[in-house]
């Protein structure tokens, strides 16, 4: 049971199962929210545009791979990325509550060059603290995918590698790297701040060899993951990459 | 020459032929009744054209086969021959409007009706005082007689208190006239006058008792229920003919009666004078609370009269021009009043709201405007030349009091008819009953209409003055309104080209100073003119307004004497006020706009008599040498011109106006016609300058004006959510500055004042221009409803942009010209204070110029923006062709400024400002645009090409890939900044944008109303309480006048 | 006795009928009483005319034979002022003229509301 | 000089300008840091920060505009450099001066706020014109102790010529401005706390509940320009107030001195006071500064 998503088992066993034939169908419905229905608005010329708020407002489009550009400008860069990781402050589960201490005398994550932004745009790195309910899925990829590359992610705790204490709730997610690619998993329930800052030490490694290209994993398999998050959030109302 | 005999003679020959041959069809009776009053009229004004001509002497007419004063005379003269001509003409045409009504009552009412017009021929014409009397009586009695031609209730109710009151007052008369003829023995009024009644206590009673007749025959303001219930009860076609023919007889009455009274400047006089005066004023103020038509209609005729009472009184003081002042409003009053009964006859819409349907038929609105605009005053007509006149008079003669009481009264009947007017031009129009034309009411409303535009030429060509103005730009309207069914590219071409023509024509006539004005009027006006061209269809009324108010402008910037500035004053008004009243929702705007004006103006009237007072001619030059009271004299044009710059205290009008206003019609209104006022105010300040006296106090107060007015405006823009009110807004600000700029009184004080006054003129041209013709695009006037703008249209987003750089002041551009010059001018003159809260409205600024850009163009697009197109080409080319303006005037200032610099140097020691290149030097510091301009641009250029290429690779976002606290955002609505953007600065500044100047209006404009709803409240309806006001009128009278001398 | 002369007497009497006459038509409510009143008041400057014409000893202003026709006999002198008395007819015509107007309209106002209190006819008012 | 030595130096001094500003701002991180009980971050943090923005690889664009606001701020700051006399009595260093006075000064600190609003607004997010709406009105709000100061000096001075108003100072610190107009120069001085920005007046950018307001959107090499915009404009607004106050520099080493104790007097009073609301911070800048910048004029107007 480890091994599988608990959710995907359920999907499984609705759908061998006949006689609930009615329940599959709900189960397997994706939802579209009354806002996100498609309406119509009047322009001021009199004529009707039809708004389609999923996909209108989005750009869209695939991400792609952007390639190292190799040879020792990318080392001087690496080094510079591993020098300077900005944390995107967003907590997303129990974990969250080890992220502050790292910013306190005690810990002093900044000696190591870690800062927390409060926006993706100006983020490279994503601490998934925790255990991660579905809803909170949708939130982190959309912050995940605006973030600008290269990129990387830390798991903290057990939860994040096969679902913990969680593993057979009906809201949280088992496996986080079948939604997101995950650069450094920090293990434990939970991880002290030490282990966090050693993860850190990790990635910097990692950064430093030219290893954390985990953002051109995730646009390689992009259709992939894709697939799994949708699986999973039934009321997709985002773009398929949130730029 | 036939005999005015005659007139009484064809009269009652026809009548009494009519009567007899009472087998006549009614049409042919009535068809007779007109050729007698048509005979009438011929007579009479072959007199008058006798006595125009100038050889003819007046006539005395002797009845009887004896002379005076044994028998009855009457007199032809001058006087007499136009009043009775004027009579028998508005009898004719009335005779013609009421032809069919007559007719319903049978033939006899012809009879009556030439009666009535005969009795008032000889009530004239009599010099005797017992016949004048009867032949009073007589028209009492047909009036009373054809007041029943309206069916109704009303009409009886009010016939009857008219023929009771007007028997009281005829009662009295005889009393008088019997006391006369006891004490003197003659009945003749040249005996009377001879026999000087007044001087002895007794004659002074039996003077008491006739003046008092003829005084009460004018229904004084309030012992005039009566006549008020006769002018709205009556049939509208027949009030007319007794509102302004019987009106014009009483005056007459009581021209001649007032002779018996005593010699010019006797007591009488000023009595008269004070009974006028409280007519006119009380009879206006009521009008204002006045909702139904035609008794607004009665209020106003009744004001008139109390006018021309006053006028009368005040023959002291006008000398030899009484006659002029006279005769302009009388003729004035005669036409559009008679017009506007006859109009109300034919639109029957009881209330002034219900006036709205007035509109269906345009021609008739044009009607309409025309009366208004007469009785208000405004030029061409005659009465505008009347108030001209009697004020200079006034003012001469030191009767300042007069003065205030005059135009007080004219400035509240302006309140109710142009309210009216505004309901008929904008007014909601949802009344399901319309209004039909017939052909013999229309024909005598567009004969006066014609008479009266006639009649104002003529009164213009009159005087010396009169004939010094220019005509062609008004012909040039009256053309425009003459070809306004032609499509609109048509008409816009030919006003251009007009336009164009003119300032060719003018340009080699004028100074430097008049240079940059007129370059603003008309090439400003020739630029927001072509973006006429977006438009479709005809655009019906757009043009003519538009040029009559350029067609001011010009006649201001050529005048060359205070008649003729004057007149280009209050045309301009005329005009932007049309123009502002096409807006949408502009129609209470357009009121206070036009009231904020006409109050203006009346004090810039008040102000050009002051200054001249002991000037030989009134020049416009005679503002730079004003002999008597200056603080008054220009204190006075200062506030007149200020209300066109909407400085604080008097700028309530200004946002509404502007914002509600057309698309290009904001730019023209804003960027152009305020520098009007600011034309005003250079003026009045070289005056000043040049002036004896010490002035430096009034100069310091417009200073702390101007800076308040800049304080003020500018916060109050910060908390606009509509962006043509924000730009309004910013314009009270912007003149703030100029006021304050020019109230510095040095040159680099007025270097920055024009300074301002060009970039102002560019950029908020610009912005104007810009806002509105997104606002033709998008349907909106809320900043909070755009948004995103920018994708379509950059071009409009670029212009904008430039425009707000300019306006904030941020070098390089020329907005930042202004700024220097102002610190230079205020530390060189010591004005601390008020510049710096000058420079503090300058650092608000920031804030609604950024949420003019944020909100429209950048920020989210609105759904159902998606579509929008670039702004009309036909915008954008004035739009660039002013930015280039802009953008030269930034990179190159000394182009403008040194001979700027050069033209002050008149009025000014050339001691500010020099220059050396590009370079500009003052006492205190240095700055050169071009340089500062070539330096921002290569650095601002080479940083661009360096992000450009380090960000080569960028991925174009979409409007909501935004971060979101990982959330989407809902709608493009609720992801815009824009409702209430400045909560935060409004929780710290909030006291300063207390509306206390809003709230002390409307408590003055309350403070009115309410007094008119309480005053009014004596007019009962009661015919018994109408008689007991005349008994009590006549005792207060009794103890003002005789009082104690028995 | 020289109060009571006639001229006097009349003088007293027309002013008292000027007074009346005012008082009736600003205190009676009804239409006709106010015709009235409104006669008592012409009445009153009828007499007042022909009162300040008179002259003591002389007869009116007609030639009959009551004024002796001699030769050295100046009419003018037998007659009293004879313009008072022609004013007075003209006055009594025009007074007469008014008063008919008046009942007429009374009679129209009656037809329109059935009554004749003055104060019911204020529809136009304020 | 010819004028290319003149934009040689120039550049020079924007390149010293420009990493002192980047040390600063290291420095003042560090003194958070340490008055926080940390250890702080290395003090050439900035620049690895720096190099970091400038080498990521996804580049994303709002639209012109959004390119615009780096560019605009970056003009802005060193169009206040230009047009500021770096070092006093030296031709090599005086960089643009000689082409606007103090007003020019005064006005073109607002030529990058302004067009970074825009860019930033182009970004279409709403917390970035949260922002900017708070920093227009605390900027509103400063101008008014600022002009009066000013006019306060130009007064006193008889000038508007920032040259002339540092060589007046010369001659010892008992020339300053600061001692000479004592009012006016602690009108000044609080009229620079609000300029700096730091707290409590750095509402402007709160972190967490607008998320850094103003430049939320930027990214990767914008964020660079902006960031080194802002080390220049740390300098040149010390820099400005070193030359109204302080009787400006003589050579660099005064320079880096004053702006430093300058820097940090804003600084200090940052982490000793916490934030203001903005209405707070508006009204504070009409008491006591807008009465000592009355009185500063006062003292001159009799």
């Amino acid at each position: 049971m480890s091994e599988l998503d608990i959710n995907d088992k359920v999907n499984e066993m609705l759908h061998k199962s006949e006689h609930n034939a009615a329940a599959a169908e709900c189960f397997e419905k994706t939802f579209v929210r009354p806002e996100d229905e498609e309406r119509e608005v009047i322009a001021p010329d009199g004529s009707i545009i039809k708004v389609n708020p999923i996909y209108d407002y989005f750009s869209g489009k695939k991400p792609t791979e952007e390639k190292p550009c190799g040879g020792v400008v990318e080392k001087f860069l690496n080094w510079a990325r591993a020098e300077s990781i900005w944390v995107l402050g967003f907590g997303t589960g129990c974990g969250s509550i080890e992220i502050p201490p790292l910013m306190t005398p005690r810990f002093d994550a900044f000696r190591f060059g870690v800062q927390m932004r409060p926006t993706p745009r100006q983020s490279n790195a994503f601490i998934i603290s925790g255990y991660l309910s579905v809803k909170t899925l949708k939130r982190v990829i959309r912050s995940y995918e605006q973030m600008p590359s290269p990129k990387y992610i830390l798991a903290l705790g057990s939860c994040t590698i096969n679902g913990g204490m969680y593993y057979d709730s009906y809201s949280t997610i088992n496996r986080l790297d079948k939604y997101l690619p995950v650069d450094v998993y920090i293990a434990g329930c939970m991880p002290r701040p030490e282990a966090l800052l050693a993860g850190f030490m990790k990635l910097k490694e990692l950064i430093k060899a030219g290893k954390a290209e985990k953002a051109n994993e995730y646009a390689r398999n992009f259709d992939e993951y894709k697939a799994n998050q949708k699986k999973i959030i039934k009321d997709w109302n985002m773009p398929d990459y949130n730029w | 020459m036939v005999s005015p005999i005659y007139i009484v003679a064809a009269a009652l020959g026809v009548g009494f032929a009519i009567g007899v041959l009472g087998k006549l069809g009614k049409n042919f009776s009535g068809i007779l009744a007109l050729l007698t009053i048509g005979f009438m009229t011929f007579v009479s004004s072959e007199w008058l054209y006798a006595f125009y001509v100038g050889n003819q002497v007046p006539t005395y007419i002797f009845t009887a086969g004896f002379k005076p004063p044994i028998s009855i005379n009457l007199l032809m003269g001058p006087k007499e021959a136009f009043l009775t001509t004027m009579v028998n003409f508005i009898g004719l045409l009335g005779g013609i409007y009421l032809f069919f009504n007559f007719g319903r009552k049978g033939r006899n009412a012809y009879v009556v009706y030439m009666v009535f017009l005969m009795s008032l021929n000889v009530v004239i014409m009599t010099r005797d005082i017992f016949n004048l009397f009867v032949f009073l009586e007589i028209s009492a009695i047909a009036t009373a007689g054809l007041i029943l031609i309206e069916r109704g209730n009303r009409a009886v109710g009010a016939g009857f208190k008219y023929i009771i009151a007007t028997s009281i007052i005829s009662s009295i008369l005889l009393i008088g006239i019997i006391f006369a003829y006891f004490y003197t023995g003659t009945l003749n009024i040249d005996g009377l006058v001879q026999a000087h009644l007044s001087t002895t206590a007794t004659g002074g009673i039996a003077v008491f008792l006739i003046m008092i007749a003829a005084v009460l025959e004018m229904k004084p303001f309030p012992a005039n229920g009566w006549g008020l219930d006769v002018y709205e009860g009556s049939h509208q076609g027949f009030s007319a003919v007794v509102s302004v023919a019987t009106a014009t007889a009483s005056y007459y009455v009581l021209y001649k009666l007032l002779a018996i009274a005593g010699p010019v400047g006797s007591q009488w006089d000023y009595y008269l004078a004070l009974m006028g005066a409280v007519t006119f004023i009380g009879s206006n103020l009521l009008g204002v609370k006045q909702k139904f038509a035609r008794r607004l209609l009665a209020y106003s005729s009744i004001g008139q009269l109390g006018l021309l009472m006053l006028i009368l009184g005040l023959r002291k003081y006008l000398g030899d021009n009484l006659d002029y002042v006279v005769l302009g409003i009388l003729i004035t009053n005669l036409f559009a009043k008679t017009g506007f009964f006859w109009l109300a006859g034919i639109v029957k819409a009881k209330t002034l709201k219900e006036w709205a349907i007035i509109r269906r038929k345009p021609f008739f609105l044009f009607l309409m405007g025309t009366f208004v605009f007469a009785l208000i005053g405004f030029p061409p007509f005659p009465s505008f030349f009347a108030k001209w006149t009697m004020v200079m008079n006034l003012a001469r003669q030191g009767g300042f009091g007069w003065i205030a009481v005059i135009l007080i009264g004219s400035f509240l009947e302006a309140i109710y008819l142009f309210r009216w007017f505004g309901y008929a031009v904008k007014g909601e129009d949802t009344y399901k009953y319309d209004f039909n034309i017939r052909w013999h009411k229309i024909t005598p409303i567009v004969i006066l209409v014609a008479a009266l535009y006639y009649a104002g030429y003529l009164t213009s060509q009159y005087t010396e003055l009169g004939r010094m103005i220019d005509f062609i730009p008004l012909f040039f309207v009256l053309v425009l309104f003459a070809i306004d069914f032609l499509p609109v590219a048509v008409k816009n071409t030919i006003a251009i080209l007009g336009m164009g023509t003119y300032f060719y024509f003018i340009y080699p006539d004028l100074d430097n100073l008049r240079l940059i004005f007129e370059v603003i009027f008309m090439v400003g006006g020739i630029l927001t003119l072509i973006a006429g061209y977006a438009y479709k269809g005809k655009r019906s009324g757009f043009y003519p307004v538009a040029i009559l108010m350029y067609a001011g402008l010009t006649g201001i910037i050529q005048a060359h004497t205070t008649l003729e500035f004057f007149f280009g004053w209050e045309l301009m008004t005329a005009g932007s006020y049309f123009l502002i009243i096409r807006g949408k929702r502009s129609m209470p705007h357009a009121l206070s706009y036009m009231l904020f004006s006409v109050a203006g103006a009346y004090a810039i009237l008040a102000g050009f008599g002051i200054a001249n007072i002991g000037q030989a001619f009134p020049s416009l030059d005679i503002m730079n040498n004003i002999q008597y009271f200056p603080n008054w004299a220009y204190g006075l044009l200062l506030i007149g011109f200020l209300t066109k710059t909407a400085s604080v205290g008097l700028h309530i009008w200004l946002p509404g106006a502007h914002g509600e206003a057309e698309s290009d019609v904001s730019p023209m209104v804003s960027a152009i016609l305020l520098k009007a006022g600011v034309f005003g105010i250079v003026l009045a300040l070289i005056g000043m300058s040049k002036s004896d006296f010490d002035l430096s106090a009034l100069a310091y107060t417009l200073g702390w004006i101007g800076a308040l007015t800049a304080l003020f405006g500018n916060i109050g823009a910060v908390f606009q959510e509509d962006a043509k009110r924000l730009l309004a807004y910013s314009s009270i600000g912007q003149l703030g500055y100029i006021v304050f700029a020019f109230a510095i009184m040095t040159q680099l004080g007025w270097l920055t004042g024009f300074t301002y006054v060009i970039n102002h003129f560019l950029y908020k041209a610009v912005l104007f221009l810009t806002v509105g013709a997104i606002v033709l695009r998008v349907g909106t006037h809320n900043m909070y409803e755009m948004g995103g703008l920018i994708k379509k249209m950059p071009w409009a987003f670029f212009a904008v942009l430039i425009g707000i750089i300019a306006l904030s002041g941020v070098p390089p551009l020329s907005g930042f010209t202004g700024k220097w010059l102002f610190y230079n001018a205020i530390i060189e003159k010591g004005w601390y204070f008020q510049g710096v809260i000058a420079m503090f409205a300058g650092g608000i600024a920031f804030l609604y110029l950024y949420r003019l850009i944020q909100t429209i163009f950048l920020g989210q697009l609105k759904d159902n923006h998606r579509n929008v197109k670039e702004i009309s080409i036909w915008f954008l080319i004035p739009i660039y062709t002013l930015l280039t303006g802009i953008l030269v005037f930034s990179y190159e200032p000394q182009w403008v400024l040194k001979p700027l610099g050069n033209m002050i140097a008149q009025y000014f020691p050339n001691n500010g400002l020099h220059w050396e290149g590009s370079y500009a030097y003052s006492h205190l510091g240095y700055w050169t645009g071009a340089g500062v301009a070539a330096t921002v641009s290569v650095v601002f250029v080479i940083a661009f090409i360096l992000l450009k290429i380090m960000t080569r690779k960028a991925h174009k976002l979409e409007q909501f890939d935004i971060v979101f606290s990982g959330e989407r955002p809902e709608r493009p609505e609720t992801t815009h900044i824009a409702y209430n953007m400045y909560a935060g600065f409004y929780k710290a500044v909030w006291p300063l944008t207390v509306p206390l100047v809003e709230r002390f209006w409307t408590w003055m404009s309350d403070l009115v109303h309410e007094t008119a709803g309480f005053v009014r409240r004596i007019y009962s309806g009661n015919g018994q309480a109408y008689m007991l006001h005349i008994i009590l009128y006549i005792i207060i009278l009794y103890f003002i006048t005789i009082g104690g001398n028995i | 006795m020289e109060y009571l002369q006639l001229g006097r007497i009349s003088l007293i009497i027309s002013f008292l009928l000027i007074i009346i006459g005012f008082w009736g038509i600003l205190s009676q409510k009804n239409i006709i009483k106010i015709i009235v009143s409104f006669t008592i008041l012409d009445t009153g400057i009828n007499v007042l005319i022909v009162s300040l014409g008179y002259l003591k000893g002389r007869t009116a202003p007609i030639i009959d034979a009551s004024v002796s026709q001699g030769p050295n006999h100046n009419v003018l002198n037998a007659i009293v002022d004879p313009v008072p008395q022609a004013l007075v007819l003209t006055a009594i015509v025009i007074g007469f003229g008014v008063t008919a107007l008046l009942l007429a309209y009374a009679m129209k106002l009656f037809k329109a509301k059935r009554t004749l209190e003055i104060n019911q006819f204020n529809d136009l008012k304020w | 000089m010819s004028i290319y030595a003149k934009l040689a130096y120039t550049l020079l001094g924007l390149f010293i300008v420009l990493n002192w500003g980047m040390l600063m701002s290291a420095t003042f991180r560090k003194i958070v840091a340490r008055v926080a009980g940390r250890h702080g971050i290395p003090f050439y943090q900035p620049w690895i920060d720096l190099i970091k923005n400038a080498g990521v690889r996804t580049t994303l664009s709002h639209g012109f505009m959004f390119y615009l606001g780096p560019v605009f701020r970056f003009t802005g700051a060193v169009g206040m450099f230009l047009f500021m006399p770096a070092l006093f009595g030296s031709d090599m260093w005086s960089n643009f001066s000689f082409q606007g006075d103090l007003i020019l000064l005064l006005y073109f600190q607002s030529f990058g706020m302004l067009g970074m609003a825009i860019g930033a607004g182009d970004g279409g997010h709403p917390h970035s014109t949260i922002g900017i709406s708070r920093g227009l009105a605390q900027h509103a709000a400063i101008e008014l102790p600022m002009i009066l100061g000013v006019i306060s000096l130009a007064i006193q001075y008889h000038t508007l010529s920032l040259n002339e108003i540092i060589a007046a100072q010369q001659g010892g610190f008992q020339h300053w401005t600061i001692f000479t107009n004592p009012i006016a120069g602690i009108t000044l001085l609080l009229a620079a706390l609000g300029a700096m920005g730091h707290s409590p007046f750095n509402l402007v950018k709160a972190p967490n509940e607008i998320p850094i307001g103003p430049p939320t959107e930027y990214h990767g090499t914008y964020l660079g320009v902006l960031m080194s915009s802002g080390a220049i404009l740390h300098v040149i607004e010390a820099a400005l107030f070193m030359n109204l106050l302080f009787g400006g520099a003589t050579n660099w080493l005064e320079y880096i001195v004053k702006t430093f104790l300058i820097y940090f007097y804003s600084v200090f009073v940052g982490v000793v006071f916490p934030r203001f609301k903005i209405e707070q911070s508006v009204v504070w800048f009409f008491k006591i500064p807008l009465a000592l910048g009355i009185l500063a004029i006062l003292i001159y107007s009799f």
